[in-house]
């Protein structure tokens, strides 16, 4: 049971990794490369995962003192929010570099742009 | 028609031509004046003492070369000389390819006036002590081509000869005889052709240029 | 010290203060960006004098006030010290270079620089692994938005590709970090390298995919296709950036990574290393766009350096050293090149012939090449010596093998590219004028020469750049300005000197090799007189040449000799190159002479053992089993330096395209290098025998088979001067031959050669150059009739070929006198046959030179030719006079030598008393010889010009031509095909065999290349899937190791 | 080895015996080469006759200095080449200037009578003299090697380079002539041998028929008669060095004259019976026939 | 030969055919149609074969005749064909293109006879003579004897007898 959001990331990677690699539109590649981000990010946190502890927020109910004793590992989730934020600059670059590609070639075809060769 | 034209038209390769040189001035060349040399033949005297000359001339009559070069007919009756029947070379008679080496010069029968023109190179570029033997009767007197348009009828207009052999062709053993007769001519050191030939040197290119047009070449051929 | 923090704080800030400026502040904007930089590199560069003077042990920077696991540390050692000096400063310098693109792109490329320049910096300093990834993004984004400042509209394609692969990349690195963070329970380095648990449990995977992250950052071959295109699209400023910082900074991460993987993961970044420098060098042989090339070129150094850092563990603590000299020079050299292509508009190779009129580009070009090909006194070249050492000590042979087989292709096609650039036609595009472009290349050209000096002085074999030969050399290229007559005086002096102040340290052995090479190189000298104007770039290179020999003859230690032997190599090859059509034959001598370099750098690795100060006298310990293989490299090394046959493809184009007063240098002088080497070798080694055959023996049979082929090849030939090389060939067969018989006469006898050949050899060169000259051809059925025109050079080339043929009065004889009493003792009789064919055949060739040159029909254009240069003649007329002396008394030069070699070859020794030289079986006295001759000679001239005083002079057409008229000059003379009947007999062994096959291996390998390079298509999406096959394939060949 | 000034007028005893005996020597031969046609054949004095003539000669003319040495480096190789050879063993009288070298300045010496006479056919201008030469020079380096071989064989055999000591090692009796010690280093010396003395299978260089007799073509007068002696000098030097090494040589004038004139036989009887060699077929004919003996003199020695 | 000459004569105007042998016969044909007689003889009659082209020098008519000897290899037949041409404009076409070899007929006749071939190769060349600068020897109207005294100077004395003179004394003395 504890094992879903891993299983689930790892899918979302896998079928992230694919649309990237079969599909030709450039566009549909940078969707399939966020889908593989956010795979990512959810295995990230799954990584933390302790089996019956509670979210590290040290708030009323969890006190300071029996806080390592209750919260799950705190330092993946950090990660993950620098990394979503990584995964949005990249994307936002992508995007930048699709409607740059379009208007130069008027073709989203990634086959489209090969006169850098061999 | 065109009868006479003065002189027949020189050669291209004897025409005066200016030529680049690799270092970029061009300079003249006048063939005729650089590559031959034009100094006439002079009178060569004989050895100061009698006694000396007296040998040479023994060795010169007892070594006679002969130039391999058949005019006509008669060069045909020359190889019967080198067999065993009729072998010169027991007179110490021998046979030169280059007229440099050879010191007899045998003209054999009719000389039209183009061999004419060769007989006189070779003889020119034979050295000093030479003698002309002439075979038949058309050295002598024009034989039977004394009609001929193209064929000389008098040999000694213009080479000095020593001796005639008479005959339309004679045969081998005159030859021997003839040649016997040279060598006594030499002997008695009265063979000398070469030095006539040098002073009356202007004679005899006179006959030959009257006979020869398109004379191309230096008056002397060294 | 200030804390290393601020490099990432002021880059950072000075981004963010440039973000709030207004737009029209450009100069502004530029101006706090380059003073940030230059802070930046200020701090790393007082980070480095700290470290290197002080104790030199690292300083950590703990940020957030906790220790490590629990928050972000940064270390600054020497190490990062010095990468980060190198990332600031080539921002800097490349943020000079992109002064006009800048002020058009305005703020926001600014800033994207600054970013771009801290986050290298930050992969390099920090030891977090999650920062490590964040670094590594930003450089990522940074080089997306950079790459955009091109004018080239395919770096759109190429940006698009990078941020794709990077892509994968970040998935690969996020899950390897997550996983290994899981195992471990720390993101921080250092504390990961202590857990060695890590390795056992499930966390390989886990660091597999961190390690596999990092290295696809590398760019490693064949996954690469993305990186490429960026190198050749971009601006070359930001190639130079990319290719001298992130990949510095990638391969600091890597090295970082093995801290972590230990020892068991070292062999898979030595494998993917080597692979990719191989595959890169052999697929940049295809390549015709010249950044593309240097793409090409940078990959390949880097999987080279990735190999060093997979050999940590062998190297201990010199990794550093040899890794550090590599990747400077690499990152120097790259960042220059792609800085010079910026300033040439063609991308076409060639197009690099517009820097022909630029003497300092040039400089600067041929110094880039030497720092990529590692040639002295450049770092590369200390750190590929200790590096081969290091190898060959731990007997990881098939290593050598590929990082020199890789050395040699990248040499090759950078070798066939300076050439191009250097002698193709000049292409009309004007190099661009801008000076402060300029000033950073020429910045990039002292850097490089300044790391020369640095890793000389680390090295412990001594700094190069400290030897005075080589320093006289280099001063050289200060006096380029002054006129050729103030010079040559200068380099006849020098060399002078330096023989009379090394004089006394000579053994009798090294005075013959030290008065041949540098009074004979001072008296060549002589000639160079003959040409005006300043003769740019001929002087260094022919000092560099001369100092090599001089510091090759008093080599004590291998280091030192291999040295001097690279270094006479690159400066006989800027010599060879200055002739007109001598390209490609310049192309072939350098990767020959390179190739042979190579083997003796690996004979004397072999020899060496691991210890990088071996001294040459260690070459007779050397143990047994790797002795003969030792002797094998090392001579067949020195044979390409000789030019033995099937080595010898290079010598006829090289010494024939020369220029007139360089053939005797190379021909006379430089042969000789080959054959002290020979004689060091056999002096130390003696005879060898590997699997039963007596190497001496194959080395007899070489020698003979080269006397018999040069001397046959050179009766054939209508060119002079590829005869008179094909003739070296023949005579340093018969040297090689003479060594080659292990006994006391057969060295006097190679000796006796050394000085013969040497004399007669030059004078031939320059007195055929002189008549070249002044005919305006070198064919020899061309010229003709030429004696009295040029009678000074008739009576050199007489004389000359008296003494080469070996004909009695002159020193010829002698050599063959000693040859034939050395042969009397030798056991192996058969390779003689050879020799005793050759000798005569040396007979034919050198009268059809004399006899078509100066004898037979003068030809019209040649009517007025004047004699040969007064300075060509002078030192023919010195040889002329130094050959009849040593004709006569031989035992002026040979007398102490030969009691020298009886310490080798006790039996057999010369007598020398009296005027008779005696050996056991005969005896021979020069000097009697040449009065009977002389007074036979004299008296019968004397009585054939009395007997023909009257002689009448004739000219050059009074020869008997049966009655005819000669038609013209260049009909009556004789001198095409001159040995018909010797072709008919013999012309089958001329067969151009050997030719063949060098040409065969050059098109199979220029045909894989063409071939495999197909592997890039050029699609986005296939470089993405060759990423995710190159991860598959390593893992699966990790684990199947 | 001193140098003693009575050995100058000796050496110029045994030039004057060997230069007359050479003249009638290839009088004779000529003579026999001619009775085997049934021709008479030249009288035996005929030699002397020509070259009184040549002397005799008046006018000459001149194409250069190097036309003038062409003539003078033959005759000089000539009479050197049997200056450096002893002709009588035993005598101190007739054993010449042998002490300035031995057999391998006598074997190179031949190359500088052949160089000399290359290059004054050179200045002639003549291209038959520059083919002749090229002619002449392919065959003779061929010809050179079996009897380099040979030479080598027998160097080794005595272990010593002294004709001297070499003779002296020949003395007592016939079996001890290298014919019977070493039969294979003299046959492939006497195939070499037959190559160098210019008779007919390989005489194309100098035949009249040829091209007209190859490099003399413009030589005459004084110059063919320094020639001349130098034909009748270079034969029997190069013949002693024959009889010297093979054939046990000389230790009088009668047993000189008598193995000189064998030897020369030999050529002249092969000569006579054999057409003329094209130059490839003597090259190859001497790299088939004569070097595999020479290869098997050294293997055997 | 009657039935070859009958075909030719309705095309060509051909003048009297004499029949010398069987296989030999003779033609005379006017100088325009010479070249196409000739070619038809070639390529319809089998008269491959140029066997001689020769000249006669008619002085008392003051033209010359140039006779083309063809032969047909089949048949084993010889046709002459003749040409009259005016002495002293003296030229004709040249037919080197349809024979090489008739350049050099062409060329001796240049120099023998003086008839000009304009276009034939090499035709002022010398061809026998050297520098011949006289009028052509072969010309009936050249004296050969005349020329020789006069040039060669024969040697006085010498008495030369005329041969059909000669031989007729020797044979039949009696009969004067």
């Amino acid at each position: 049971m504890a094992y879903i959001a891993m299983t689930t990331g790892f899918v979302l990677i896998l079928i992230g990794l694919y649309g990237a690699l079969t599909n030709r539109n450039i566009l549909r590649m940078i969707v399939a490369f966020t889908v593989a981000n956010t795979g990512v990010n959810l295995v990230m946190v799954a990584v933390g995962y302790l089996h019956g502890r509670t979210a590290p927020i040290l708030d009323a109910a969890v006190p300071v003192a029996e806080a390592a004793a209750r919260i799950i590992d705190p330092v993946p989730q950090a990660l993950v929010l620098t990394a979503i934020v990584i995964g949005v600059g990249v994307t936002a670059l992508m995007l930048a570099y699709a409607y740059k590609l379009y208007e130069s070639k008027r073709t989203l075809d990634i086959s489209a742009f090969k006169d850098l060769k061999w | 028609m065109k009868d006479d034209f003065p002189t027949p038209p020189v050669r291209d390769e004897l025409k005066k031509r200016v030529v680049e040189t690799p270092d970029g001035q061009t300079i003249e060349i006048d063939p005729l004046r650089d590559y031959y040399c034009q100094s006439a033949p002079t009178v060569m005297p004989a050895a100061y003492s009698k006694i000396v000359e007296g040998l040479f001339n023994w060795a010169r009559a007892e070594s006679l070369w002969i130039l391999g070069f058949g005019t006509g007919c008669g060069a045909i009756e020359m190889r019967p000389l080198m067999t065993p029947r009729f072998d010169a070379y027991r007179y110490g008679i021998q046979w030169r390819p280059t007229p440099r080496q050879s010191n007899l010069f045998v003209i054999s029968g009719y000389l039209s006036v183009k061999t004419l023109k060769r007989v006189i190179r070779s003889y020119e570029q034979m050295p000093n002590p030479k003698y002309v033997v002439g075979l038949g009767s058309c050295t002598i007197n024009g034989g039977m081509y004394f009609d001929s348009y193209n064929t000389i009828t008098r040999l000694d207009q213009y080479l000095p000869v020593d001796v005639y052999i008479a005959g339309c062709m004679p045969r081998p053993e005159a030859l021997l005889a003839g040649f016997e007769e040279l060598k006594r001519i030499i002997r008695a050191g009265k063979a000398e052709g070469a030095n006539q030939y040098a002073e009356q040197f202007d004679w005899y290119k006179a006959n030959q240029k009257r006979v020869i047009h398109d004379w191309d070449m230096p008056d002397y051929n060294w | 010290m200030v804390s290393a923090i601020y490099i990432l704080a002021v880059g950072l800030g000075a981004a963010f203060l440039i973000g709030l400026l207004r737009d029209e502040w450009r100069a502004g904007a530029y101006g706090v960006s380059l003073a940030a930089l230059a802070l930046m590199s200020l701090i790393s560069a007082g980070w480095v004098w700290v470290l290197a003077t002080g104790d030199g042990s690292a300083v950590d920077i703990m940020t957030a006030g906790t220790l490590p696991p629990y928050a972000i540390n940064l270390r600054m050692g020497l190490a990062e010290a010095v990468l980060t000096l190198l990332i600031n400063l080539t921002g800097l310098l490349s943020a000079v270079y992109l002064r006009d693109t800048l002020f058009k792109q305005g703020r926001r490329a600014l800033a994207t620089l600054l970013v771009f320049t801290m986050a290298a910096c930050g992969i390099v300093l920090t030891r977090d692994l999650f920062n490590l990834f964040v670094f590594f993004e930003l450089v990522a984004i940074a080089t997306g938005g950079l790459v955009l400042l091109s004018r080239d509209q395919r770096a759109l394609a190429a940006g698009f590709k990078y941020l794709v692969a990077s892509q994968v990349i970040t998935v690969l690195l996020l899950v390897g970090i997550i996983f290994a963070y899981h195992a471990t329970g720390t993101l921080n380095i250092d504390g990961m390298a202590e857990l060695s648990a890590l390795v056992l449990q499930g966390g390989a995977l886990a660091f597999f995919l961190m390690f596999i992250a990092i290295v696809l950052d590398l760019k490693p071959f064949p996954a690469n296709g993305w990186a490429l295109d960026i190198y050749e699209s971009a601006h070359p400023a930001f190639s130079a950036m990319l290719s001298a910082a992130s990949a510095s900074a990638a391969l600091f991460a890597a090295d970082k990574l093995l801290l972590i993987g230990g020892s068991t993961w070292l062999p898979v970044a030595t494998g993917i290393g080597l692979f990719g420098f191989v595959g890169a060098n052999l697929f940049a042989l295809a390549q015709t766009n010249d950044r593309r090339l240097l793409g090409y070129s940078s990959v390949a150094q880097v999987g080279l350096i990735l190999a060093v850092l997979g050999q940590r563990d062998l190297l201990g603590d010199r990794y550093l050293f040899i890794a550090g000299g590599i990747l400077l020079a690499h990152a120097l050299a790259k960042a220059g090149l792609f800085w010079l292509s910026g300033l040439i508009e063609g991308r076409k190779l060639t197009a690099w012939s517009a820097l022909q009129g630029h003497p300092i580009l040039i400089f600067a070009f041929a110094s880039f090449i030497a720092l990529l090909v590692g040639l002295p006194p450049f770092p590369g070249f200390y750190a590929k010596w200790e590096l081969v050492i290091a190898l060959a000590g731990q007997g990881r042979l098939a290593l050598i093998g590929l990082i020199l087989f890789g050395a040699l292709l990248e040499a090759g096609y950078l070798f066939r590219w300076f050439g191009q650039a250097l002698k193709r036609e000049r292409s009309l595009e004007p190099v661009a004028a801008s000076s402060f472009k300029r000033a950073v290349i020429l910045s990039a050209v002292a850097a490089g020469w300044g790391l020369g000096f640095i890793w000389g002085a680390l090295s412990p074999n001594g700094n190069l750049l400290l030897a005075l030969p080589l320093l006289f050399a280099l001063a050289f290229l200060a006096l380029e300005p002054l006129s050729v007559r103030i010079k040559n005086s200068v380099a006849i002096v020098g060399m002078v000197a330096w023989f009379l102040l090394t004089l006394p340290s000579y053994d009798p052995l090294q005075l013959i090799f030290a008065a041949v090479m540098l009074l004979g190189g001072a008296l060549i000298l002589l000639a160079s007189y003959q040409t005006q104007g300043q003769r740019i770039g001929f002087y260094p290179s022919a000092m560099l040449m001369y100092a090599g020999l001089a510091m090759l003859i008093v080599a004590e230690d291998a280091f030192s000799f291999f040295a001097a032997w690279e270094s006479l190599t690159i400066g006989s090859y800027f010599l060879i190159l200055r002739g007109q059509r001598s390209e490609p034959h310049a192309l072939s001598y350098m990767i020959f002479s390179l190739g042979g370099a190579f083997l003796i750098l690996a004979g004397f690795a072999l020899a060496a053992g691991g210890d990088p100060l071996f001294a040459l006298a260690g070459l007779a310990e050397v143990a047994a089993p790797i002795a003969p293989w030792v002797f094998l490299l090392l001579a067949i090394g020195f044979m390409t330096k000789t030019a033995a046959v099937g080595l010898h493809i290079w010598l006829p184009g090289a010494h024939a395209e020369a220029e007139t007063d360089v053939s005797p240098m190379v021909s006379g002088i430089l042969l000789k290098a080959g054959l002290f080497g020979l004689f060091v070798l056999l002096m130390a080694m003696g005879s060898q025998q590997l699997y039963g055959v007596e190497l001496t023996h194959l080395l007899l049979w070489i020698g003979a088979l080269s006397a018999l082929i040069g001397n046959l090849m050179a009766a054939f030939q209508e060119d002079a001067k590829r005869l008179l090389a094909y003739s070296s060939i023949g005579q340093m067969g018969y040297a090689l031959f003479g060594l080659a018989m292990m006994n006391h006469l057969g060295w006097l006898m190679a000796l006796m050669f050394v000085i013969n050949h040497f004399i007669y050899k030059s004078m031939l060169f320059l007195s055929v150059g002189g008549v070249a000259k002044r005919t305006g051809t070198r064919d020899m059925y061309r010229m003709g009739g030429l004696i009295t025109l040029m009678p000074l050079s008739f009576i050199a080339v007489l004389i000359g070929i008296i003494a080469m043929s070996g004909v009695p009065p002159l020193s010829g004889f002698g050599g063959r006198w000693i040859f034939y009493n050395a042969i009397l003792t030798a056991e192996y009789r058969l390779p003689m046959i050879l020799i005793f064919i050759s000798g005569p055949i040396a007979f034919l060739y050198l009268f059809r030179l004399i006899h078509t040159i100066f004898l037979g029909q003068l030809k019209d254009e040649h009517r007025r030719v004047k004699e040969a240069p007064f300075w060509l003649v002078l030192p023919q007329m010195i040889f002329v006079a130094f050959l009849l002396v040593f004709a006569l008394v031989p035992g002026l030069a040979l007398r102490r030598v030969d009691a020298y070699i009886s310490q080798f070859h006790p039996s057999g020794a010369l007598g020398w008393e009296g005027l008779t030289i005696t050996s056991d079986f005969g005896y021979w006295s020069p000097i009697s010889i040449m009065i009977v001759v002389g007074v036979i000679f004299a008296s019968l001239f004397a009585w054939l010009v009395f007997v023909n005083r009257k002689a009448q002079k004739v000219k050059q057409f009074n020869i008997v031509f049966a009655g005819e008229r000669p038609f013209r000059p260049e009909t009556t003379h004789f001198a095409w095909n001159f040995f018909a009947p010797y072709r008919k007999a013999l012309g089958f062994m001329t067969e151009p065999l050997v030719e063949r096959f060098w040409a065969a291996v050059v098109d199979l390998l220029h045909a894989c290349a063409e071939l495999f390079r197909r592997l890039y298509t050029g699609n986005g999406q296939t470089y993405a899937i060759q990423l995710l096959a190159f991860v598959v394939v390593v893992y699966l060949l990790r684990t199947g190791l | 080895m001193s140098f003693e000034w009575i050995k100058i007028p000796y050496a110029l005893l045994t030039l004057f015996i060997v230069a007359n005996y050479g003249f009638l020597l290839t009088a004779v031969m000529a003579k026999i080469a001619a009775r085997v046609g049934r021709r008479h054949g030249i009288p035996v004095w005929q030699n002397y006759v020509d070259l009184i003539k040549n002397y005799g000669l008046r006018s000459s003319i001149t194409h250069g200095v190097m036309f003038y040495l062409g003539p003078v480096f033959r005759l000089t190789g000539g009479v050197g080449l049997l200056m450096f050879v002893p002709t009588i063993y035993g005598t101190e009288m007739f054993s010449n200037m042998s002490f300035a070298g031995d057999l391998i300045l006598a074997l190179y010496f031949v190359f500088f009578g052949s160089l000399g006479m290359a290059l004054g056919a050179g200045e002639s201008g003549h291209p038959h003299s520059a083919i002749g030469v090229t002619r002449g020079l392919s065959q003779v380096t061929a010809a050179e090697l079996p009897f380099a071989l040979a030479v080598y064989a027998v160097a080794v055999q005595y272990q010593t380079l002294s004709v001297t000591e070499i003779v002296a090692a020949q003395q007592g009796g016939i079996l001890h002539w290298t014919l019977f010690s070493n039969p294979l280093a003299v046959a492939a010396a006497m195939l070499s041998f037959l190559g160098t003395m210019m008779r007919p299978p390989f005489d194309v260089v100098l035949a009249p028929q040829e091209i007209p007799i190859g490099p003399p073509t413009e030589y005459h007068s004084s110059y063919l008669a320094l020639m001349q002696t130098n034909r009748a000098i270079f034969p029997i030097a190069k013949i002693v060095i024959y009889m010297n090494l093979f054939f046990g040589g000389a230790a009088s004038w009668p047993v000189f004259f008598l193995k000189v004139f064998l030897i020369y036989l030999v050529s002249v009887i092969v000569g006579v019976v054999f057409p003329r060699f094209r130059v490839e077929q003597s090259i190859r004919w001497f790299l088939i026939w004569a070097v595999p003996l020479g290869i098997a003199a050294i293997l055997m020695v | 030969m009657r039935d070859l000459y009958d075909r030719l004569k309705t095309a060509f105007p051909l003048g009297e055919l004499t029949e010398q042998r069987p296989d030999l016969a003779f033609v005379t044909v006017a100088k325009e149609q010479l070249r196409s007689l000739l070619l038809h003889l070639r390529d319809q009659e089998g008269f491959t074969h140029l066997v001689l082209l020769t000249a006669v020098d008619w002085l008392e008519e003051g033209n010359f005749q140039l006779t083309y000897l063809m032969n047909n290899r089949l048949a084993c037949r010889d046709l002459g064909v003749r040409v009259m041409l005016p002495r002293d404009p003296a030229s004709m076409d040249s037919i080197h293109d349809l024979w090489p070899t008739a350049a050099t007929y062409q060329r001796e006749l240049r120099e023998m006879f003086g008839i000009d071939f304009p276009g034939s190769p090499r035709v002022d060349e010398d061809f026998i003579l050297e520098g011949w600068i006289r009028t052509p020897p072969y010309r009936r109207d050249f004296d050969t004897l005349k020329f020789s005294d006069e040039v060669f100077a024969p040697r006085p004395g010498r008495a030369s007898s005329d041969p059909t003179e000669f031989m007729k004394q020797q044979l039949y003395p009696d009969k004067t």
